[in-house]
């Protein structure tokens, strides 16, 4: 139970307390309001009353999120009753370093570590029997070998038995697979078999399971502790809501979406994100919510910038002959700091530093009201200079700044001390070191913000046009979305034709027909006045930056010049020619994608089948290839029942190593179980052997269940064959970018970022990101061209003030900036009195310092961090 | 003034004598070349160089000098004061000085010790020396002392000079320091005055380098400021410190701060008008941003303004020690040679 | 009179006739035995001013920055390799200058002459490979291998790297030549023997920077050791930064060092200054292929970023 | 650097190169303890400290 006065959680970003009504006793008793009388801000107001609020939209976007399963009705695991049975959300809280027990591992009913844990997978996933959960929550895997690792990595030498047992390990992300093997190598256990049952010893409270080895054997073993890995599930609440709205929902109960529109509900204008599309982790999410911004936004593109209130710009105020007056701001961060540091101590100490006209400590003080009295202050006392000692400025400068220039200040006037992430959260059991490094982080702050002075931000026009490298699936919705938001775009398709290898797929696992769908499309982009495309044509170099791309386009040996701002790389991937399982030798062994052209033309060799046998994870899962494909287990499980709809009878096969039908995909894998498709699991280190022999294939496989090798003669065999990077190279060096070692690009963030590259104005989707489905190229695609509309709706863009810049007196022409800068920056004057001296073209400028670093001539500062300002941090240590 | 004699055998021991009452000091070779160092007990004077590499005018204006320290740490006791450093102004003998370089002493005192200005540390560190000369019989062949105002048996800022003789020195006492110096080594052997001087008429001969200097004094300033000969003159110069430093007569210092945390002194360093920054303004300005107006000063200061401000002659002595150890053979000899001659509108030959 | 001065003498006199050139930068006759001084010539009436021989040991490159002129540049092996770093780093424009390029046989080091002839030198000639050497104890004969500058002892590019004409036949380039030994010895040393080794080799320093100003790579307007704000390293006479000096100086010059020599025979206390820049030279060699100046279509490795560059210190 | 440090008597391990990304906490955990652990095996550096300038 909470308390009545919470924060959701730690880190929340803004960080405030709400009341939880249900467990006030001013709400349920009519008595007490001591939080009133205590807050020092009065922020707390009794009177508030729930409203309701009408509002005239124009698109809705539903991102309702899941409901951790409730594994309490499980009798077997005894959830419940066991106290150290639990969820793998409560396992989380307690690895977080904010969490009940700051980050440490306890066994719940004595508080002693454990030695031994075991997760169960599948709790309320791909089950029917104990729940109607028919779908796998595709995230579980991942989340227990992760809490594996850290818990062992936290247990240290005292070491940890981490044990996890699991149906299919689907470790399906982007390097999943690499964190999966890792895990392996630091000893995590992973154990195929189902648990059915724990019981408990009533004097340790040990757990003992019994379960089935892979040989057949019953084997029983004891832990002290069992994590029940959960799965998700929409709650009741959103069920309702979809039903109030007459959202079509699916036999998981998730939003009905198709795959070709993969935010969009059944109906109309109503747009679905994240969990309740489906289960599914971070980067997906993000990437859904992006989709579902751009195709709300479509219907309302015209209508843009109509209801937005222009902010009122304070004019900034001419610092010129002032001297510095610095106010500092100590951030109590309710306990997070004050509850280590002595703030009234750091503030004291501020006061007593040179230029320092006003100190004070604040609450929060990244508090709306606190702002509002910071830009007061600021005004009152003619402050020229701001330090905060707080938290991380990552989060944080930004909304600082924005206070700056409110009061009129320049938002460079400002540095921030890390207080709490560098100092109290680390020092937590040495509050008197922790004040005297505050002390010493405000003072070197309050040091170098005497010599702080204003920047200029250069302002630049952003060119209102996309460039799309790719004509594939998620390029074309890419383009589409852009299109459709009013921004010309202009795909660039090195083939000459429109559709990537959608141009090869059969039907997706929902069953959509792809090859008409796909065919809409193009008609779409074709017809689309905003779109042009550039079929047969290549990108030969791309110059400028963010807002002003020029690429060179080259076609037929002829070159051309686009203009544009942003521009979305879609250069997508292909299949891997297999080598080995006898491929070539027969015209009976094919690919995936070979197979699906012989669906689709119906030829010879797919009539009449009487057996096929599929082999998954060929090139993928291998050391060279150490990512899993992704697409493949889906696609041989929709190939094979459509080798049963089309003969009931013929034997159909497909050799595994795990069967990753993530989300609603398992309904498909027991479609296919329940159609006669037999499963058969292979270890890589003993993989089937094939013989083309005559008109048949033969195929020898180690059956783990029966214990035996069993021998199939096939009419066709199918490789399910990796999905490859096509070469990104020349592609990442013009928009320098970053490639992984497997050649896909690198993304911004993992999680948070995976549309987007760390280069500004370069968005990433489909294939060349990661090997996935349609949909998800789709809604990639579509979450590229979102992320690049938020720098084309500004118009203009300001680029960041904190530049480098040359002393020409200090200059000594050497030209070293000019050859090490990244971003072609640097120049030669070539007029003027420092002519032959360099100069650094600000809107080029990242600021990165690589020409500050190499200037033996030390005639270059980084603004912002010059190097009078940084001796004189340091001086102050 | 008068006349000594001593054995070799007697200086040995007189030199031992003289730690204690006195810090000594005498050439002594340190890597390539002989330099002025501090002798301990035991250690004689190396009196086998011709000459040491830097003049001796270290002893007195070293190199780098504390001029003041102070500490900003509340924790200590003289925070906030404004020291002077502890030094060592006990007697000092300095033995085996050339007497170009102790005549360069005379010149540098025109400049440190003046009714007006007068530096404590410069000052306070040559009242407390006694130099004891050695006269050179064997002058170089880039000396021309002679034709600086001094000379290989000269005096001049000497307190006693010796004359090596084969077994023995002769001396000549010169001062009451000298006699304070002698009578402390216990040398008291009555000396031969026509024997010395015999021997300062021959090494005065044997100085073969001559540097024309009589017409400096009459040439008119601006004419020399604006002759046509200093670029090529400069051309060659790198602008090292190497001829300042070494030279026995440069004064110029630079008062630079060094902090280090709450602790922190001020220095006095020597400094060269041959270095860029030397005439640097705060502003960035530099009335001498070119090699050739500082070569032009190096020069000019000392074969023209000294010689007009002071009336002491040219400010060299004629050591010779910038002339072989410049790194690009700029020869203040021929310098001179082309000043002295220099007329306005006629050629001159460089 | 010898063959290479003469026709330098004529290239010179041809070059400003013609008026190809506004001066010529060579050396002229010292005024003191094993100096020769480095001049210019606008003249070509006084062309027979110029010399050659093996007093030659001042980088001519030094001499051709900040000027406006057309200049002829007498240069061997090493001063060529500088041209080339200047022309890069935009110090010379590659048509401002007309290299008369002089194969060398090397230097000769007035250190190993003094400290083998006996008593002061007073006139030193050079004469088919030997040098005779007269001195106030008499006169001495030596082989010329023997009187080499360390730097040249070891040279191999002793032939132009750059030039628009030859005073002389090529001579032979020793490729083979050992030229890390003394870098392999400190190498081998353990730190605190190292430190102890430079703290000897400095001893005598007088921070005069003859060094950083007789060699072509310095020509920041402002050094870093004259900057007082911040002041990177101490004015004075401490140990620590008259290291700090050498040191950085050194790595000023990593990549781009040709091992001419000019430090170390500019020092006036004669400190073997190259032991700095040579561990430099070495890795730039080693890591990079690189030596520096060879060509003109290429920056020095420190100026440029490759995702290759080896990088075994990063761990 | 590295290697001129170490050229001219600085203890190797005194002085450490590392690429961690910002992602890669545990690594730099793990490299911070280490540095710290050799530089507290070679103990308080002697050399390259300027305490008093060397003066007159």
């Amino acid at each position: 139970m909470r308390k009545a006065a919470y924060v959701q959680y730690a880190q929340a970003v803004p960080l405030k307390y709400a009341i939880d009504s249900a467990n006030c006793i001013y709400f349920q008793k009519g008595k007490c309001r001591a939080c009133e009388k205590v807050c020092p801000t009065k922020a707390v107001d009794f009177t508030q009353k729930p409203e309701t609020v009408e509002l005239n939209v124009g698109s809705v976007v539903i991102a309702a999120g899941f409901k951790p399963f409730d594994p309490s009705r499980f009798d077997s695991y005894n959830y419940a009753n066991y106290k150290n049975v639990i969820t793998s959300m409560e396992f989380e809280r307690m690895l977080s370093a904010s969490g009940p027990s700051m980050g440490h591992v306890a066994r719940p009913s004595d508080h002693k570590d454990p030695k031994k844990i075991a997760w169960f997978q599948c709790v309320g996933s791909r089950d029917l029997n104990k729940c109607d959960n028919p779908y796998c929550s595709a995230v579980c895997c991942m989340y227990a070998i992760k809490e594996a690792v850290i818990a062992k990595e936290h247990a240290g030498a005292g070491g940890l038995d981490c044990s996890i047992f699991f149906m299919d390990m689907r470790t399906h992300g982007k390097d999943f697979e690499v964190f999966y093997e890792g895990a392996k190598k630091q000893g995590v256990r992973f154990v195929r078999s189902r648990v059915h049952t724990i019981t408990e010893d009533k004097a340790t409270k040990d757990l003992s399971v019994r379960y089935v080895t892979e040989d057949g054997a019953l084997a029983e073993e004891t832990f002290d502790m069992i994590v029940l890995s959960i799965g998700l599930e929409t709650p009741p609440e959103t069920v309702e809501l979809a039903k109030k709205l007459g959202l079509e929902l699916t036999s998981g109960r998730f939003a009905q979406t198709g795959s070709f529109t993969p935010v969009s509900t059944s109906r109309e204008g109503v747009f679905v994100c994240g969990a309740f599309a489906g289960p599914k982790d971070i980067p997906q999410s993000v990437v859904e919510a992006s989709a579902s911004a751009v195709s709300a936004g479509q219907a309302l593109a015209e209508a843009r910038g109509a209801l937005t209130k222009t902010k009122e710009a304070v004019p900034e105020t001419d610092l010129r002959g002032e001297p510095p007056r610095i106010g500092v701001f100590v951030c109590r961060c309710g306990i997070n700091i004050a509850g280590v540091v002595d703030v009234p101590s750091v503030v004291e100490h501020a006061k007593t530093l040179p230029g320092v006209v006003f100190a004070t400590d604040n609450m929060y003080s990244c508090s709306q009201d606190t702002q509002d009295t910071m830009a007061q202050i600021i005004r009152d006392n003619r402050l020229n200079r701001v330090v905060v000692a707080a938290c991380t400025p990552k989060t944080h400068e930004p909304l600082f700044q924005e206070t700056l220039i409110n009061a009129g200040l320049n938002k460079y006037l400002f540095e921030m001390a890390n207080i709490r992430n560098q100092d109290s959260w680390v020092h937590k059991e040495n509050p008197e070191a922790a004040t005297q490094k505050a002390k010493d982080l405000v003072r070197m702050g309050i040091t170098k913000a005497a010599l702080i002075e204003p920047l200029p931000e250069a302002e630049l026009d952003v060119n209102q046009t996309a460039m799309v490298a790719g004509g594939g699936i998620s390029g074309m919705s890419a383009a589409l979305a852009l299109a459709g938001q009013g921004y010309e775009t202009h795909i660039v398709e090195r083939s000459d034709r429109l559709g990537g290898q959608a141009l090869n797929l059969h039907k997706t696992w929902r069953g959509e027909d792809i090859q008409a769908k796909l065919a809409e499309m193009v008609a779409a982009v074709t017809k689309n006045p905003k779109i042009t495309v550039h079929l047969g044509t290549e990108i030969a170099g791309v110059d400028g930056f963010v807002g002003n791309f020029k690429s060179a386009l080259s076609k037929g040996g002829q070159t051309t010049s686009l203009d544009h701002g942003v521009a979305v790389v879609a250069t997508g991937a292909g299949e891997l020619r297999p080598s080995g399982y006898a491929y070539g030798k027969s015209p009976r062994i094919v690919t995936s994608l070979e197979l699906d052209k012989k669906f689709m033309a119906n030829g010879a060799l797919v009539t009449g089948l009487q057996s096929a046998v599929f082999i998954q994870c060929v090139g993928s899962r291998e050391p060279e290839r150490p990512y899993c494909s992704r697409v493949c287990c889906t696609h041989s499980i929709e190939s094979a029942l459509e080798i049963k709809r089309r003969n009931p009878d013929a034997g159909v096969y497909i050799l595994y190593r795990d069967i990753r039908s993530y989300g609603e995909r398992e309904t498909l894998y027991r479609q296919a179980r329940e159609a006669g498709v037999i499963f058969i699991r292979y270890s890589v280190d003993r993989k089937p052997v094939v013989e083309a022999a005559g008109d048949t294939v033969g195929v020898t496989v180690f059956d783990p269940i029966l214990g035996r090798t069993v021998q199939i003669g096939a009419d066709l065999l199918c490789l399910a064959s990796a999905v490859v990077p096509n070469d990104n190279t020349a592609l990442a060096r013009f928009f320098k970018v970053p490639v992984n070692a497997q050649g896909f690009f690198v993304e911004r963030h993992a999680k948070l970022g995976p549309s987007e590259f760390a280069t500004d104005g370069v968005f990433l989707c489909g294939l060349a990101h990661y090997p996935k489905p349609i949909d998800e190229s789709i809604a990639q695609g579509q979450a590229a061209a979102s992320r690049a509309i938020t720098l084309l709706a500004r118009k203009k863009i300001r680029m960041n003030g904190q530049v480098a810049k040359t002393n020409p007196a200090l200059c000594s022409s050497c030209g070293v900036c000019v050859s090490v800068c990244p971003y072609k920056a640097p120049s030669f004057t070539t007029q003027g009195p420092f002519t032959g001296k360099a100069e650094i073209n600000p809107v080029l400028c990242k600021g990165c310092g690589l020409c500050v670093a190499s200037c033996r001539s030390g005639a270059i500062n980084l603004k912002g961090f010059d190097t009078n300002q940084i001796m004189a941090m340091l001086e102050a240590m | 003034m008068r006349d000594l004699k001593i054995a070799k055998t007697d200086w040995a021991k007189g030199v031992e004598k003289l730690f204690g009452p006195y810090r000594v000091f005498g050439p002594k070779k340190e890597g390539l070349f002989h330099n002025f160092a501090r002798l301990e007990k035991g250690e004689a004077p190396d009196f086998s160089c011709k000459n040491t590499r830097l003049s001796a005018k270290g002893l007195i204006y070293p190199q780098t000098e504390k001029m003041f320290e102070y500490t900003l740490d509340p924790n200590k006791p003289d925070h906030h004061v404004h020291k002077e450093p502890v030094k060592d102004y006990s007697p000092m003998a300095v033995l085996g000085i050339r007497p170009c370089d102790a005549k360069a002493f005379t010149l540098v005192k025109l400049n440190f010790d003046t009714p007006e200005y007068k530096d404590p540390y410069w000052i306070k560190n040559y009242a407390a020396a006694t130099f004891v000369g050695l006269a050179c019989d064997a002058p170089c062949h880039a000396c021309f002392c002679t034709s600086a105002g001094t000379g290989p048996y000269d005096t001049a800022g000497l307190d006693v000079l010796l004359a090596d003789a084969g077994d023995f020195f002769l001396a000549k006492v010169l001062t009451e320091k000298g006699e304070k110096l002698v009578a402390a080594a216990g040398w008291a052997g009555a000396g031969d005055a026509g024997a010395f001087e015999a021997k300062a008429k021959a090494a005065g001969d044997k100085v073969v380098s001559k540097v024309n200097t009589a017409k400096l004094a009459g040439k008119v300033t601006n004419d020399l400021h604006a002759a046509p000969f200093w670029e090529d003159l400069a051309f060659a110069c790198i602008n090292c410190g190497t001829c300042t430093y070494l030279c026995p007569t440069c004064w110029c210092f630079d008062i630079q701060d060094e902090v280090c945390g709450t602790e922190g002194c001020r220095l006095k360093n020597w400094d060269s008008c041959m270095y860029p920054l030397f005439t640097m303004h705060g502003t960035g300005h530099n009335p001498r941003g070119e090699k050739a107006q500082r070569v032009r000063q190096r020069f000019m200061h000392k074969l023209k303004y000294f010689v007009d401000k002071y009336g002491a002659g040219i400010h060299c002595v004629g050591c010779g020690r910038c002339v072989t150890a410049c790194p690009v053979n700029i020869d203040i000899r021929r310098v001179a040679e082309i000043m002295n001659g220099y007329e306005p509108g006629k050629d001159c030959a460089v | 009179m010898n063959a290479m001065t003469d026709k330098i003498r004529q290239i010179a006199r041809r070059l400003l006739e013609e008026g190809k050139v506004d001066m010529v930068v060579g050396f002229r006759k010292g005024t003191v035995p094993m100096m020769s001084e480095p001049c210019f010539i606008k003249d070509s009436a006084r062309v027979d001013a110029l010399v050659w021989d093996g007093n030659c040991g001042i980088n001519l490159a030094n001499y051709l920055t900040r000027r406006k002129e057309r200049m002829a540049v007498v240069a061997k092996g090493c001063d060529t390799r500088n041209i080339v770093t200047h022309i890069i780093e935009n110090q010379i424009r590659r048509e401002q200058v007309y290299i008369i390029g002089v194969p060398c046989q090397g230097m000769i080091d007035k250190r190993k002459v003094k400290n083998l002839a006996d008593g002061e030198v007073l006139s030193v000639e050079e004469k088919d490979g030997k040098v005779v050497v007269t001195a106030g104890g008499g006169e001495k004969s030596f082989d010329r291998t023997a009187l080499l500058q360390d730097n040249c002892a070891i040279c191999h590019h002793k032939n132009p790297a750059l030039s628009d004409e030859l005073a002389g036949e090529l001579v032979r380039e020793n490729p083979d030549v050992d030229r890390y030994e003394d870098v392999r010895k400190v190498e081998a040393m353990g730190a605190a023997e190292k430190w102890k080794f430079f703290d000897e080799l400095l001893s005598t320093c007088i921070r005069c920077y003859a060094c950083r100003n007789a060699c072509p790579l310095c020509y920041c307007p402002t050094c870093f050791v004259d900057e007082s704000k911040p002041q990177w390293v101490g004015k004075g006479q401490d140990p620590t930064d008259t290291r700090t000096f050498h040191f950085l100086r050194a790595f000023h010059c990593a990549g781009r060092c040709t091992d001419c020599g000019s430090c170390e025979r500019a020092c006036p206390m004669g400190i073997p200054v190259r032991q700095f820049t040579k561990k430099l030279e070495k890795d730039a060699k080693e890591l990079f292929g690189w030596e520096a100046g060879m060509t003109l279509d290429a920056r020095p490795p420190l100026d440029t970023f490759r995702p290759d560059d080896p990088g075994a210190f990063i761990k | 650097m590295k290697g001129l440090l170490e050229h001219m008597g600085i203890e190797p391990g005194r002085l450490h190169f590392s690429w961690i990304s910002s992602a890669e906490s545990t690594k730099f955990v793990d490299v911070v303890s280490q540095v710290t652990e050799s530089v507290k095996a070679l103990g308080p550096a002697q050399n390259f400290i300027k305490r008093e300038p060397k003066v007159a």
